[in-house]
């Protein structure tokens, strides 16, 4: 083994021995073992809020100092992943999957959606890592919460009026839901942090930095323990949801990390950190946003089938394996 | 004391507006609401975790008169149509203040 | 089983102390306490918000027997008098432990 | 609209997984749960406090139909028989989607 | 336009743009789209707890260092506001306005209390622009919670005594309402903050500092996102409460203000910061401790008017507006 | 009186100045007074979270640099005292108080196991007077939680088969509780602090150390605060709990103390920092983990004799007086 090998092979193991990858494991395991260990919802709400803040402010304070124009490129590759990828992962589940339609359709807008539990810990890999990223991947997370649900709600209703005339009342919920993607309560958060880091002048923002920047990385930690235990409640689940839908959960988001990455490099001229972070928006599932809005698009389709993937399988494989993979990948395309 | 019926309803929560909406439509201004209802039936979540709020119940219970009962139920059926749920209906006797 | 009757009163969380000292001072002791119960009367305050926890309501759950329900009721209307609140009553049989 | 029995059962938090693998080995697969409820009976805890979570109550509600009612309460009596608790059982009509 | 009112408009404006002010319009932003973003309710209540010590133990180190009886002359104006405000809004209710006795009586209490909220977000205002302030109104903010009650009491059961014979069991619950003011979570905590600011070594208090202190701001901004929704639900019962009281819950903080400053100023001497957070006590509306005692003191009255002009009303007009005027009246005098 | 006595006196009374200690009678006063004062519960059990995930890192990050035999000699005492203890205390609660066998042995089962809200106000007022004390009783404390619930649980048995004829269905529940008792809430988030602050490497613990570390006193101060209202609201319950069970209360905690100090010393080699805290662990009752199994394995006992007496009696006394005076004998042993 070279020694560049050696170092890699030690970078990958310490990369797995961040806080934040140990915490969620430790999560898993007290759910494995049945634990009684429980977090107070409240808090794992709390601590929601104050993440999409704090990332926020800190994307929109960096931000600050750069050309809005600049952020063009990014933003159109996020709305086409949010638009393309639920057609893409359709396809994938209905056609090679053989599952039925609206299930089909369920899944996939969670696909489109993003995780920011899974880039926020993609983040602090960067940095245990100490490599830089750009900022434009934060603003994308804000964007690519909501095309995918609309992109849902159009397949759901298309597959409706093919399997009976359209006199239902099929899409009476349409206007609802389209307009609740949008003001979700994550997006406002993002959104108005971005916007208030950016707007507020350095030196009134030094007095919420301690909170905000300082307390960030252990929050996050206790975060990720609390998903751990929600992932690790969801292993239980996995008979439920079958062979193929568990290979979907582990093989989609190493395809759409590898796209990705691609894009952000050829495309978008990201570095290696910037371009992890993108692979990790494109590859990572809601388990937020999208489950609620698909319970009332398509009450058709059985939640424990979406929640169990984006949840269970997704979301675990892409904080143990996927991040320090997309990096890999990453590395390798921006090196090369 | 005048007799009333007790209906008890079960839904999921994302459906709670919906259920004030319909009842408003006809006229019932007053129910009593019960939150973070857990339950398990034919297309029950029974635990949908830290972020599944709205995939819980809540409970109403509305108490009305007697002649009232067929629209009330009329204005509920298509909810549980949709999305499933339970209805309740007893007799019970309403205490005047 | 033995039959019983189940009273359910819903009143505005700052009255709880109230119907606690009431109930004991006729010597009844056994109830079952639901807290932070929404509704909406004629009275009745929607949503009171984040400070708004004394202007939910709490429902008491007291089966008694049928001998007792006069004197539960006369000790509770004074309540249902001033702050308004609903009080129903319905048959129930008790099961033996 | 048929006619059920609805069985409303009070126990101790911590019996809650029991009485839920005890409905599901008489095959009752439908449940409400009521969470976080307070009480106070013969045994009961008035307030545990802030660590207390598991001496509060939960409350059941099972609709069956009055063939059934026999099989439930036998599955459940010998919960109440160790640590106390509520069990009513009342008529009503439930409503079909 | 001169240098001069250039840089003062500059200066307003910057004020608008201190984080607190922005995250209180976010929210209210986010409940007028109607997005469904919550926060979750403990972690207001938990906030709440927070602000609440760590005012008090920022003010109690400070007053550590000073004598008692400096705070004579502060204490008394505190207890003169909180006795003589409700009579003053009463009259103004009640015989402008022509609403009923109960109704006013109940109103007139809330703006005799005090909006620990909106005290904190002065107090940010003025860190934010760097000017200095008295230590004594913490000391005021603690001893203002209650008294405005005990006055609402009385003027309720005179109203109600005039109405008919005393033979009923009108003051029934006085002593528990009084006690209650007087006990009430709020001054625990305050007071409580106090004394142990107070007493505490300094040495001793530096464990604990980090989080009181640097904290504070970065919690007060998220505390005031959820007040900004808070006061957002109320908006829409705007109607109910009619032309008269809406204007009486914008106007009547302005008078106040003007006293507050005044009485701030010439009185007690104080600075133009002190004399800001004065005014802001004097101006302000309860819609924590009042509400629920004049739920149980006058069930006739209707809970929507108090809540809605306490918390829909002057509180948001106090925190976007009412600070920086009042800091413009403070200047005005101490400088002319 | 001698300067040193003066000393030792002054001393005394700082140590009682400090926060934590004061936040706890805080929360004592405000239950006395019967304020309205109420903590979120849900805040209340995030700060326990905290607080047990941030001792653990930090005890953690310490062992790291230790040899792991050097610990067994401290393990060995803690499982000792976790064995004895119950013994002990059921021998004299059943013989010399003549309480009822289930009864006894539901209260012994408590003493033998730990409260972790007591070990750390002992370490705050080891922190506030500068002693420095060995890393090994963390470890301790998460080895102690769970022996004393076994000892109960076999205890319980032995005193049904005596009572009656060994058909009944005794033990059904013994090994869930078992389980239960080994790997229940504050188990994992203690042993789980410990090992990730044990394996991560420095230098990635940096970024989570301002949340962990820098906050932790502040925290400890609210909890306290959040354990004195708990204790105050036990106090009304000493009626019930007669004066032979409040005298055991008091007088037990001193007895154990002295053996941990005296175990600690001589058998262990700690030093009066070390020996206070191994004190603590033994003189301290559990009120979170084993009241539930004692519950679910003792039904006949009545819950609130043991409630009273582990949080109502013996919490405030240690934390009011029993922290310092073992303290004081730790310092006559090690000095002596
Ligand atoms: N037989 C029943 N008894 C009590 N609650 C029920 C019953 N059936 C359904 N429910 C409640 O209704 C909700 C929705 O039921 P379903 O539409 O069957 O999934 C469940 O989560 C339960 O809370
Ligand atoms: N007809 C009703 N059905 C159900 N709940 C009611 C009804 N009327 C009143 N309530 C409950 O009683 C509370 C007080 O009612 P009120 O005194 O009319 O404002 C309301 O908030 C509801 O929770
Ligand atoms: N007569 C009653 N009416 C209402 N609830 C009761 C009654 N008796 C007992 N309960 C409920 O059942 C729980 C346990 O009762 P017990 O086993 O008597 O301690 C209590 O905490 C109450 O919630
Ligand atoms: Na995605
Ligand atoms: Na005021
Ligand atoms: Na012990």
């Amino acid at each position: 083994m070279s020694a560049l090998t050696s170092l890699k092979v030690r970078m990958h193991f310490e990369s797995l021995l961040t806080p934040s990858v140990l915490f969620f494991a430790l999560g898993m395991f007290a759910q494995l073992i049945r634990s009684d260990l429980k977090l107070p919802p409240d808090l794992i709400k709390s601590m929601t809020v104050y993440l999409l803040l704090g990332i926020g402010i800190h994307g929109g304070a960096e931000l600050a100092h750069a050309s809005m124009l600049e952020a063009v490129p990014a933003l159109l590759a996020a709305f086409g992943f949010g638009l393309l990828i639920p057609l893409l992962a359709y396809w994938i589940i209905h056609h090679l999957g053989k599952l039925d339609r609206l299930n089909a359709v369920a899944i996939a807008s969670h696909y489109g959606s993003v995780s920011a539990g899974t880039f926020l810990t993609a983040i602090a890999f960067l940095e245990a890592m100490a490599v830089p990223y750009e900022k434009y991947p934060v603003v994308m997370l804000a964007v690519m919460e909501s095309p995918a649900i609309l992109v849902g709600l159009l397949l759901a209703n298309w597959v409706r009026r093919q399997d009976n005339p359209p006199e239902q009342e099929a899409n009476q919920h349409l206007p609802v839901i389209l307009k609740e993607s949008f003001t979700n309560g994550s997006i406002i958060l993002l959104a108005g942090g971005l916007l208030i880091g950016d707007m507020v002048p350095d030196n009134n923002l030094q007095a919420i930095l301690p909170f905000f920047n300082q307390m960030f990385m252990g929050i996050l930690c206790v975060f990720l323990l609390a998903m751990g235990m929600e992932a690790g409640k969801k292993l239980n689940d996995f008979k439920k949801a079958g062979a193929f839908l568990v290979s979907f959960g582990v093989l989609m988001p190493v395809l759409l990390g590898g796209l990705g990455v691609l894009v952000a490099h050829s495309l978008l001229g990201f570095s290696a950190g910037g371009a992890t972070l993108v692979a990790v928006l494109v590859a990572s599932a809601s388990y937020i946003a999208v489950p609620p809005a698909m319970r009332i698009a398509i009450p058709e389709a059985n939640p424990s089938l979406y929640l169990t993937l984006s949840l269970g399988v997704t979301f675990p494989f892409n904080v143990l394996l996927g991040i320090p993979l997309y990096y890999q990948m990453a590395q390798l395309l921006t090196k090369g | 004391m005048i007799g009333v019926k007790r209906i008890e309803l079960v839904v999921e929560a994302i459906e709670k507006q919906e259920v004030i909406s319909r009842l408003e439509s006809i006229n019932i201004r007053s129910f009593t609401l019960y939150q973070h209802v857990g339950g398990y039936g034919e297309r029950g979540i029974p635990d949908a975790g830290a972020f599944g709020e709205k995939f819980e119940n809540v409970t109403f219970v509305i108490a009305c008169s007697e002649n009232h009962l067929q629209t009330v139920i009329e204005a509920l059926r298509p909810i549980l149509k949709r999305y499933g749920g339970m209805c309740l209906v007893s007799d019970a006797k309403w205490i005047l203040h």
